[in-house]
């Protein structure tokens, strides 16, 4: 794989914040020394699983170029998104990275037509089309993710159901026939009878169009069910990565352990509801120096809170453990 | 079977709303019979819009425009033999069973506390006049006890709620419902927006409190992963009727109504990567349901008479008792 | 509503209405220790002082702002000589009644070529202060103002006056630069002059020169009958107090005034002076509109100077039309007399005082004693004067009848306040004004090149014939009507005219960049015939051109050999003399051929004044003084008041 | 809320930055309204000199010159426009807003020293007292919304609201001066009476200035309580709120903390803006009640083109305005403890 | 469009008030072209008459009708009132959409300038101002400088919609959608600033012609053009209130009130109507 080309790569992309206002500011990092790159011509479903605050939605909005990293460098086909300036490179950077949106009742201006959306989108990456090459273009997206023009076309977001609506969203962003896609939380607002379609919509896309997905979740069940690699994001850091199946079904990192621990499994009682270690308490854990989970980590070490462990690579997985190795002396 | 302790008869509601000589009636609970029984955790599962919060709300006696009950009744039980129907009582019998009796976890910990006040204000604002004539310092202290039990020092007791994190906010309205011990627990998403390792945190301290202090709390959530580790029994709503309720074991070993098959076969989890099917179509406009059973336009195996008659519950084979003229 | 909020509505309803329930009380307090019997009050028009701890009114600035109206100048101050603008008060053996020997002793004696002045002044007056008024006072004054250009009168002195000799305690000889037949005059009150400093006084705090200008002269040290007892902080009143040994001052010859307090109001807007005075907490209103005027003249207990219509006081002081006589077209004698001839004197004497209005067709304020000395000798010219106007052919333009069309017309809003005898009539609202013309007044711009296009007026040159027509602002609201009249009229004959109000236009007025403005400048003595008071400013000595600052003289830039000849001679006559009104009318002839200003009327001031507490102001028929309270002689009605109501 | 985080270094930061920001803003209005009357062709000497030409006092010809040349050097009007900006700012930071042209030699400073407390008295306590009553009302027509009462209140405040303040002034001037002669039509107090912390003066003022206030609060109240009715509306819908009901919550704990409390703080920004334009005074109040305020002082700055004292009222207008929006957004964090973190 | 006014109409009494008074005034325009009276032309009929069937507002001490006045100054207070609202939307609109939705440089800029006009004392500078230009001062000059006191505040409103709708998703999509800032600016963002525009321009028109009637009543304005202000100042200048001569104050005071509080209430009626929420609810997008 290290040969292939790389698509998307991120590398050591690093962004802060400011924590709190007037009173008490603190720094944070909110994504540290992130890397981690897609492929061309090897179509990918790299899920990114984090809790609220681990650092992921900023990950995904420095991706889809709506903020600017720090430092380390977002690239697409070895360009890098800091250096593109004005409207053109602006759009062929979003020609190939396009976002599907957590909630799909905000993904769309509730005051417009949802098939306005589609054919501003058509007519925009085709500028030279006329308005019937957009509808065409427009149907052909709505029926790749399931759904026509037909039930579409003149209606509301309101009009339609959370599942109809992230499906179109997602024809949306599949117009320009970008190689990228970055779905963030794509399915927790949808109802329960529906998440599936999502979900399966984006198997295939994978497998028929040929789009690579970066899916951002907490629900490890559908990152288990869909992706091929996963990385475990927590206050910034990947502190683990590799493919789906062996990090969930062994995860090493004792967070990634806590996080297969505590999802629950849908089979009555399996799940075992007894007290379990003790949840973060806010943005405290973000300050750590060190490991930033050494505070609840059961199995954590004097050098865990002293400084950050680095990440031990074996084979196709990657862990930020000193239980995994790491220098002592430093 | 355990003593009743809260009963709902053929309940219907709607919002009805005037604008601009527009008149909209959404029908949003329509004949719903409950029937809850003390020291139990009894779930309510079904997807956003479909009446579960509305249904919660009339159970807690809380009807307020543009909701309207057109017909059915609540009663509560706390009284043995005496029972007190919820959607008739005056403010004072309402105000008399308030948290001491029954209490409510709200949907969204981000938006239910005073972003103004003192945690320990709501306290007072909530629980203390409930707690006959105990001393404030008394009052004080024992609320520290019972934030103890759910993990929580007492400084959260002057924090004002967005100093505290979702899962400690979510932990404090649970302290909150749970003070004065009363005998029904109204939770509506109590874990919704939470994450994995605090939602089970919560769940936990949930389930802990609940057996020691012995309530009967309603669960409200679409998520039935959730259902399955906490509930002993379960209803499933669709579009403002009950599909399906049995006791969580029978619903998840043998479902009977189609939705609810559904529902539980969908669920994907860790080790699974079986490709799951899932439902056409959408839930349907309560503004406008669909006559007949209001699952008919997405049943895979509705037939003629779905569309002309809504079934009523009746006992199936598996335990559970659906709503569908096919189940058995 | 809460009950509570309620009760204390009610209670500050019934509080308010407690303390202003306006009933006549002459033992109420005006300020604490001082009762209303006793204190008359009168407005005073200034306007709120923005300096009212400044009694310095020899600075330039004090004019506006330390206040000189406020009773300072009427009641606190004095100077050699006063001439009344009405007939003054009647005294035993005095045959002049309107010259008063104020602080001097005698009228002005000139050596033979009027290089010198002498003035013999009173013995025994004093000061408040208890010094007593000597010759040395007058030199004082004199010479520390003539050391600062910029005050009052300095400039006056530096120019005019060599040398200020004390013979004696009680003479005071003026070395004059140049023949001034009428140096006079800077000592003698026609609305104010001179006022004689303290000496005394002045030296301790006026250490150099320059220091007279910030003095403030506060508490002022009075030489007048009254002393001051209290003033507001905000510039809203003065309160002024009977000198126990008011004997010793100048006032004297005429009796002692009889109010012990004066107070003066210095803001009242419009509405309120009228209010106030239906409460009876105003004696002496100076001046209202025509509408408050008729409001106040239903009650009766008000008098006014013609006790009923046309109630205002003609003020010595000539409305008018001034025209920039150095800007086309309006150099142009046929266009002044076409814009003349294009006014309708009945509509703007409806339109400015609801007919209550004394009209002039000459160039001199219809009131006073001239009606006897120039209106009346004038009719004949005037009937036969003609004007060529082109093809509308040789015009008498002079219209007798318009009194009577204007009291006929006034008729509906006065009633029978207005008279029916046409004699009557002419005495009060004037002899006769220019026609109402507007053929010929087309006929004279044609004459001139003018052309009429779709009812507008083009100028020979093509461009169209505009006026803006400026005003002195919104203080003088009559003035401001009859504004809006003329452009009306003129709008209708076809010259567009706009009227501006502004407080002040200073800086277009004094560059000459103006077309018309109304206002005046043309003021009499009122009791003496003579024109020097606004005559020598025609000069054409200050004549300036346009876009240079005029120097405060000849306004309109009128230039006229003819004109220069007659006050060159006037300044070598005698005061008194009959070539002195011979002057004057070659004067007004002149001024009517060559109309340099379009004469209007006089400025009427609707003065009104309560009789509740005090009575016997003058009035038409018992004219002793004028009843404009800021005048300094009308400190002379002080002494003819009764007290109606004496506190208890 | 420790002393150490008050002075944490942010909120230093925050400070400062918030005071440069203001800083900043008052230099720019203070610079506008330094330029406009400048660049106008007229001038203050020569409105000066024809005042006292058309005056009761005709100066000579021969003065006028010597006079125009003190006038100016006596009003800092020499040198070319940026000299006197400059050596305006010299002044101004010297405390020196130089001497008033049309009361000369009197300071600007005082001037406006003595126009203040009227207009501060008479606007800050109307502004206060509309802003409680607005308020209160708003609030309770807000939670009462079905209530026969705040249907009329609310299309009272909504008639009253857009009426300008002055046509109340004309009306209630009318009615109680003229008609019913309650109330007296001129001055600020009682005449001869000493300014002075004393209650007969007190009463007094109070008596005087009660029709001015009067309609300053009417029309007052009209605005507060829409804006406050809208704001209820909103935040009844809120969770909290709806928690509390169905928690049982005390009425009067759930109108008073919970939705007043919360309403109140937009408003709280709205006061500040409010109470900072008072300082350039209610203009036609002062005027049709004769009261001695800035307003009235503005008036006759202008009239008489007055730069000097135009610049004070202007400045002292800017500079209320920006420190009193300065002051509520640092006094923020008090009443809203959310602002403390974000 | 019919409906929703039979809506209004059915529903809303302030929209009922403000249709009629809406109704009025532009009936008063209408009719001041069919004036037989020129506006400001003295004694064309008997002074002083109170309100009769011949004088539907009586005439006035100067020989006009008042009612034919009022249509002239009426139909001139809200076309200056329409211009400055305009003027000053056009800025207020441009500056507040742009600054919030670009951010960086020139919303610092922009804010900076207007805080600086946020704090500007606006009465003095417009006393000033007119009394400095009175002369070349025409409507146009008037609104437009009316127009650059008034809108900074709006704009600040309208900023600060705009600051929270960029943060909104459907900011994101119509970025990802390819469109142009001035695209998404006006048709993504315009219906949800409408409230606010809609709000502030009544209150920027109400201001106006308030800030009019001010500068009238000091004499500032040109007299000579029949407003709203100027005929007020006329009836204090002939002390109208204390001759009893009542009906020429009551009919200007009496037309603004109705007509102020009628356009006032009508937009408070339209605006609950055009509120995004309104029309989202109307359209059944949430209970």
């Amino acid at each position: 794989m290290g040969d292939a080309i790389e698509l998307l790569s991120v590398k050591s992309a690093k962004k802060s914040f400011r924590l709190g206002g007037i009173f008490s500011g603190k720094e944070l990092i909110a994504v540290n020394e992130v890397s981690f790159s897609l492929f061309k011509d090897a179509p990918d479903i790299f899920s990114i699983i984090g809790e609220s605050g681990s650092g992921k939605t900023t990950l995904s909005r420095m991706i889809l170029r709506l903020l600017l990293p720090d430092s380390g460098s977002i690239a697409l086909d070895q360009v890098d998104v800091h250096s593109m300036k004005g409207r053109k490179q602006v759009l062929e950077y979003m020609r190939n990275v396009q976002p599907i949106f957590q909630n799909p009742f905000e993904t769309f201006n509730p005051l417009n037509r949802v098939d306005e959306f589609l054919f501003a989108t058509a007519k925009n990456f085709f500028p030279g089309e006329t308005v019937d090459q957009a509808r065409e273009r427009a149907e052909r997206a709505l029926n790749a993710v399931g759904l026509a023009l037909s039930e579409v076309g003149g209606r509301y977001p309101h009009e339609l159901s959370g599942g109809q609506l992230q499906r179109a969203s997602v024809a949306r962003a599949i117009i320009p026939n970008p190689k990228v896609l970055v779905a963030d939380e794509p399915v927790s607002m949808v109802d329960a009878s529906l998440r599936m379609s999502i979900v399966n919509l984006f198997q295939d896309l994978k497998n028929k169009l040929g789009t690579s997905i970066v899916y951002i979740t907490h629900d490890l069940a559908t990152a288990y069910y869909i992706s091929d690699r996963i990385a475990i994001i927590h206050r910034g850091f990947f502190v683990e990565q590799g493919p789906t199946s062996a990090i969930l079904t062994e995860p090493r990192h004792p967070y990634t352990q806590l996080l297969v621990e505590s999802a629950l499994d849908p089979r009555p009682g399996s799940t075992s509801l007894a007290d379990g270690a003790a949840a973060t308490t806010g943005d405290e854990e973000f300050l750590a120096i060190g490991c930033k989970f050494a505070g609840r980590c059961p199995k954590a070490m004097v050098k865990c809170r002293l400084s950050e462990p680095p990440e031990i690579v074996d084979g196709d997985r990657m862990v930020r453990c000193y239980l995994y190795g790491g220098n002592d002396e430093s | 079977m355990t003593e009743e302790i809260l009963r709902s008869t053929g309940l219907r509601a709607s919002y009805i709303t005037h604008l601009f000589g527009m008149n909209r009636e959404v029908k949003v609970v329509d004949d719903v019979s409950l029937s809850i029984r003390k020291n139990e955790v009894f779930g309510i599962a079904g997807e956003s819009g479909c009446g579960k919060t509305t249904l919660l709300k009339l159970i807690a006696g809380f009807c307020r425009p543009p909701l309207k009950v057109q017909s059915g009744s609540v009663e509560f039980m706390g009284d043995p033999g005496k029972p007190l129907s919820l959607l008739e009582a005056t403010d004072e019998e309402l105000y008399g069973i308030r948290w001491r009796q029954i209490s409510y976890i709200m949907q969204g910990s981000m938006n239910v506390l005073n972003p103004v006040r003192r945690i320990y204000k709501s306290f007072i604002d909530f629980a203390y006049p409930h707690m006959g004539r105990m001393a404030e310092k008394d009052f004080r202290d024992s609320v520290t006890a019972h934030l103890d039990k759910l993990r929580l020092g007492k400084e959260v007791l002057d924090s004002y709620p967005h100093e505290l994190s979702g899962g400690m906010r979510q932990r404090v309205t649970i302290g909150l419902a749970t003070i004065c011990s009363p005998s029904i627990i109204i939770a509506d998403e109590p874990t919704t927006a939470l994450d994995v390792v605090v939602q089970r945190e919560t769940l936990g301290l949930m389930k802990r409190l609940q057996r020691e202090l012995g309530h009967t709390i309603i669960l409200v959530t679409h998520d039935l992963a959730v259902h399955a580790n906490m509930a002993d029994r379960i209803a499933i709503m669709y579009a403002g009727t009950i599909a399906e309720e049995g006791s969580t074991k029978d619903i998840f070993e043998a479902p009977a109504h189609p939705y609810t098959q559904h529902l539980i076969r969908s669920l994907p989890h860790i080790g699974d990567k079986e490709r799951k099917g899932y439902l056409k179509g959408a839930p349907p406009n309560l503004a406008d349901p669909p006559a007949g059973c209001r699952f008919h336009p997405r049943c895979p195996i509705a037939i003629a008479r779905c569309a002309q008659e809504a079934p009523s519950l009746k006992a199936c084979s598996g335990g559970t008792r659906a709503a569908c003229f096919l189940a058995d | 509503m809460n009950k509570k909020l309620w009760l204390v509505v009610c209670a500050m309803v019934a509080f308010g209405a407690l303390m202003a329930y306006a009933e006549i009380d002459p033992n109420k307090e005006v300020v604490p220790g001082v009762k209303r019997g006793d204190t008359i009050i009168i407005e005073d028009p200034t306007g709120a002082l923005t300096n009212p701890d400044n009694f310095n009114l020899w600075t330039a600035w004090a004019g506006g702002n330390g206040g000189y109206s406020t009773g300072l100048q009427q009641l606190a101050m004095d100077t050699l000589w006063y001439l009344d603008p009405d007939s003054g008060v009647p005294r035993a053996g005095v045959k002049d009644q309107t010259w008063h020997n104020s602080l001097a002793a005698e009228k002005p004696i000139y050596n033979k070529d009027y290089t010198q002045m002498t003035a013999k002044l009173k013995k025994g007056l004093m000061w408040s202060d208890g010094v007593e008024f000597t010759s040395t006072d007058v030199k004082y004054t004199v010479e520390i103002q003539a050391q600062n250009p910029t005050m009052l009168f300095g400039a006056a002195f530096k120019v005019q006056v060599k040398s200020v000799e004390t013979p004696d305690k009680y003479t005071v000889v003026f070395n004059l630069t140049k023949p001034n037949s009428r140096f006079h005059r800077n000592f003698t009150v026609r609305w104010n002059a001179c006022w004689i400093m303290p000496a005394h006084v002045w030296e301790k705090a006026v250490k150099t020169p320059a220091d007279a200008m910030t003095y403030t002269f506060n508490p002022p040290v009075s030489i007048g009958a009254y002393t001051l007892k209290d003033y507001d902080k905000h510039g809203n009143w003065y309160l002024w107090q009977r000198r126990e040994d008011w004997a010793k001052t100048s006032i004297a010859d005429f009796g002692k005034p009889a109010p012990k307090y004066a107070m003066y109001l210095l803001d009242l807007p419009n509405d309120k002076k009228v209010i106030s005075q239906l409460n009876h907490d105003l004696d002496m209103i100076h001046e209202v509109t025509p509408e408050g005027m008729i409001q106040l003249a239903k009650n009766k207990w008000e008098t006014n100077w013609f006790q009923g219509f046309p109630f205002g006081h003609p003020d010595p002081t000539l409305v008018a039309i001034l025209p920039n006589n150095a800007k086309a077209p309006f150099d142009n004698v046929d266009v002044r007399w076409a814009l003349t001839l294009s006014l309708d004197m009945t509509k703007m004497a409806l339109a400015s005082y609801k007919g209550a209005v004394t009209m002039s067709p000459i160039l001199f304020p219809p009131t006073g004693t001239s009606r006897k000395y120039y209106f009346d000798p004038m009719q004949s010219f005037l009937k036969d004067f003609t004007i060529d106007a082109g093809k509308a052919g040789m015009i008498k333009p002079y219209d007798t009848t318009i009194a009577q069309k204007i009291a006929d017309q006034a008729r509906p809003s006065f009633g029978d306040a207005v008279p029916k005898d046409p004699e009557k009539i002419k005495s009060m609202i004037g002899l006769g004004w220019w026609k109402y013309d507007t053929k010929a007044a087309a006929a004279l711009l044609e004459k001139n090149g003018f052309t009429l296009k779709g009812g507008k007026w083009y100028k020979p040159n093509g461009e169209q014939f505009k006026i803006t027509l400026f005003n002195w602002g919104p203080d003088r609201p009559t003035l401001q009507r009859l504004t809006t009249m003329i452009a009306e009229l003129w709008t209708n004959f076809g010259i567009e005219t706009t009227a501006l109000f502004a407080q002040d236009n200073g800086t277009n007025q004094n560059l000459g960049q103006y077309d018309v403005y109304m206002g005046w400048n043309i003021e009499s003595w009122g009791g003496h015939p003579d024109m020097s008071y606004f005559l020598d400013s025609w000069s054409s000595d200050y004549y300036t051109p346009i876009g240079e600052t005029h120097n405060g003289r000849n306004q309109i830039r009128y230039k006229s050999a003819e004109l220069d000849k007659i006050i060159g001679e006037m300044f070598k006559s005698d005061f008194d003399s009959q070539k002195n009104i011979d002057l004057g009318l070659q004067y007004l002839k002149l001024t009517t051929k060559d109309l340099p200003e379009i004469p209007l009327m006089s400025y009427n001031v609707f003065s009104s004044q309560d009789n509740t507490y005090w009575s016997g102001y003058p009035n038409f028929d018992k004219p002793y003084a004028n009843t404009v309270t800021n005048w300094s002689n009308s400190r002379y009605i002080f002494t003819q008041l009764k007290q109606m109501l004496p506190p208890k | 809320m420790s002393i150490r985080d008050v002075f944490s270094k942010v909120f230093l930061k925050y400070i400062m930055q918030r005071l440069g920001q203001c800083v900043l803003v008052i230099f720019i209005g203070i610079t506008i309204t330094f330029f406009i009357p400048r660049l106008a062709p007229t001038n203050p000497v020569e409105i000066k000199i024809n005042q006292m030409m058309n005056g009761p006092a005709k100066i000579y010809p021969e003065a006028i010159a010597a006079f125009r040349e003190a006038m100016n050097d006596l009003y800092g009007l020499k040198g070319t426009i940026g000299e006197q900006y400059l050596s305006f700012w010299k002044r101004f930071f010297h405390g020196d807003l130089g001497p008033s042209i049309f009361a000369y030699p009197r300071p600007v400073s005082e001037l406006i020293w003595r126009s203040m407390p009227w207009t501060i008295g008479l606007l800050l306590s109307t502004s206060l007292i509309s802003w409680l009553i607005g308020n209160l009302l708003g609030g309770l027509a807000g939670y009462h919304s079905d209530k026969r009462w705040t249907k009329w209140v609310e299309l009272a405040a909504n008639c009253v609201r857009p009426i300008p303040y002055y046509i109340f002034a004309f009306i209630l001037l009318v009615v109680f001066c003229f008609l019913i002669p309650i109330f007296p039509t001129t001055d600020a107090y009682a005449r001869g009476l000493k300014e002075g912390w004393n209650l007969q003066f007190m009463l007094s003022v109070l008596y005087h200035t009660f029709l001015p206030a009067l309609s300053l609060v009417l029309t007052g109240v009209g605005a507060w309580l829409l804006g406050m009715r809208a704001l209820v509306s909103n935040i009844i819908s809120e969770d909290y709120v709806q928690y509390a009901e169905v928690g049982g919550v005390n009425k009067k704990t759930i109108l008073g903390q919970y939705i007043m409390r919360n309403a109140l703080l937009p408003q709280i920004t709205g006061l500040g803006m409010s109470l900072g334009s008072i300082f350039s005074g209610a203009l036609i109040t002062e005027f049709v009640f004769g009261i001695p305020g800035m307003g009235t002082l503005s008036y006759k700055a202008i009239l008489n083109f007055d730069y000097s004292l135009i610049m004070g009222v202007s400045i002292f207008s800017i500079v209320g305005v920006s420190v009193s929006v300065l002051v509520v957004d640092l006094l923020y964090p008090i009443f809203d403890p959310r602002v403390r973190l974000n | 469009m019919r409906k929703a006014f039979a809506g209004l109409w059915k529903t809303s009494g302030y929209f009922r008030f403000g249709i009629v008074s809406l109704a009025f005034a532009i009936f008063m325009i209408i009719m001041s072209f069919f004036s037989p009276f020129k506006p400001m032309e003295s004694f064309a009929v008997t002074p002083d008459l109170p309100p009769s069937f011949a004088h539907l507002f009586g005439t006035n001490s100067r020989g006009q009708d008042l009612f034919w006045q009022m249509t002239f100054a009426l139909r001139n207070s809200l076309m200056f009132g329409v211009m400055t609202a305009v003027l000053s939307r056009i800025i207020a609109i441009w500056v507040g959409m742009y600054a919030g939705y670009k951010g960086g440089l020139f919303d610092k800029v922009a804010m900076a300038v207007n805080d600086s006009f946020v704090i500007m004392p606006v009465l003095p500078i417009l006393l000033l101002l007119n009394f400095l230009l009175r002369d070349k001062m025409n409507w146009f000059y008037m609104a437009l400088m009316m127009a650059v006191l008034g809108w900074a505040y709006d704009a600040r409103l309208i900023r600060a919609q705009v600051l929270s709708l960029k943060e909104r998703v459907f900011s994101d999509t119509a970025v990802f959608c390819g469109m142009p800032t001035r695209r998404i600016i006006f048709k993504e963002h315009m219906p949800y600033v409408m409230p606010i525009i809609f709000a502030t321009t009544i209150n920027n028109l109400l201001w106006s012609i308030g800030m009019e009637v001010t500068l009238s009543i000091l004499g500032l304005t040109n007299i000579n053009k029949a407003s709203i202000g100027v005929v007020i100042f006329w009836a204090n200048q002939h002390q109208a209130m204390i001759s009893g001569i009542w009906w020429w104050l009551a009919a200007p005071v009496g037309v603004t009130v109705f007509v102020f509080t009628g356009l006032y209430l009508l937009s408070v009626a339209l605006n609950e109507y055009i509120d995004p929420r309104t029309r989202l609810r109307m359209k059944g997008g949430a209970v």
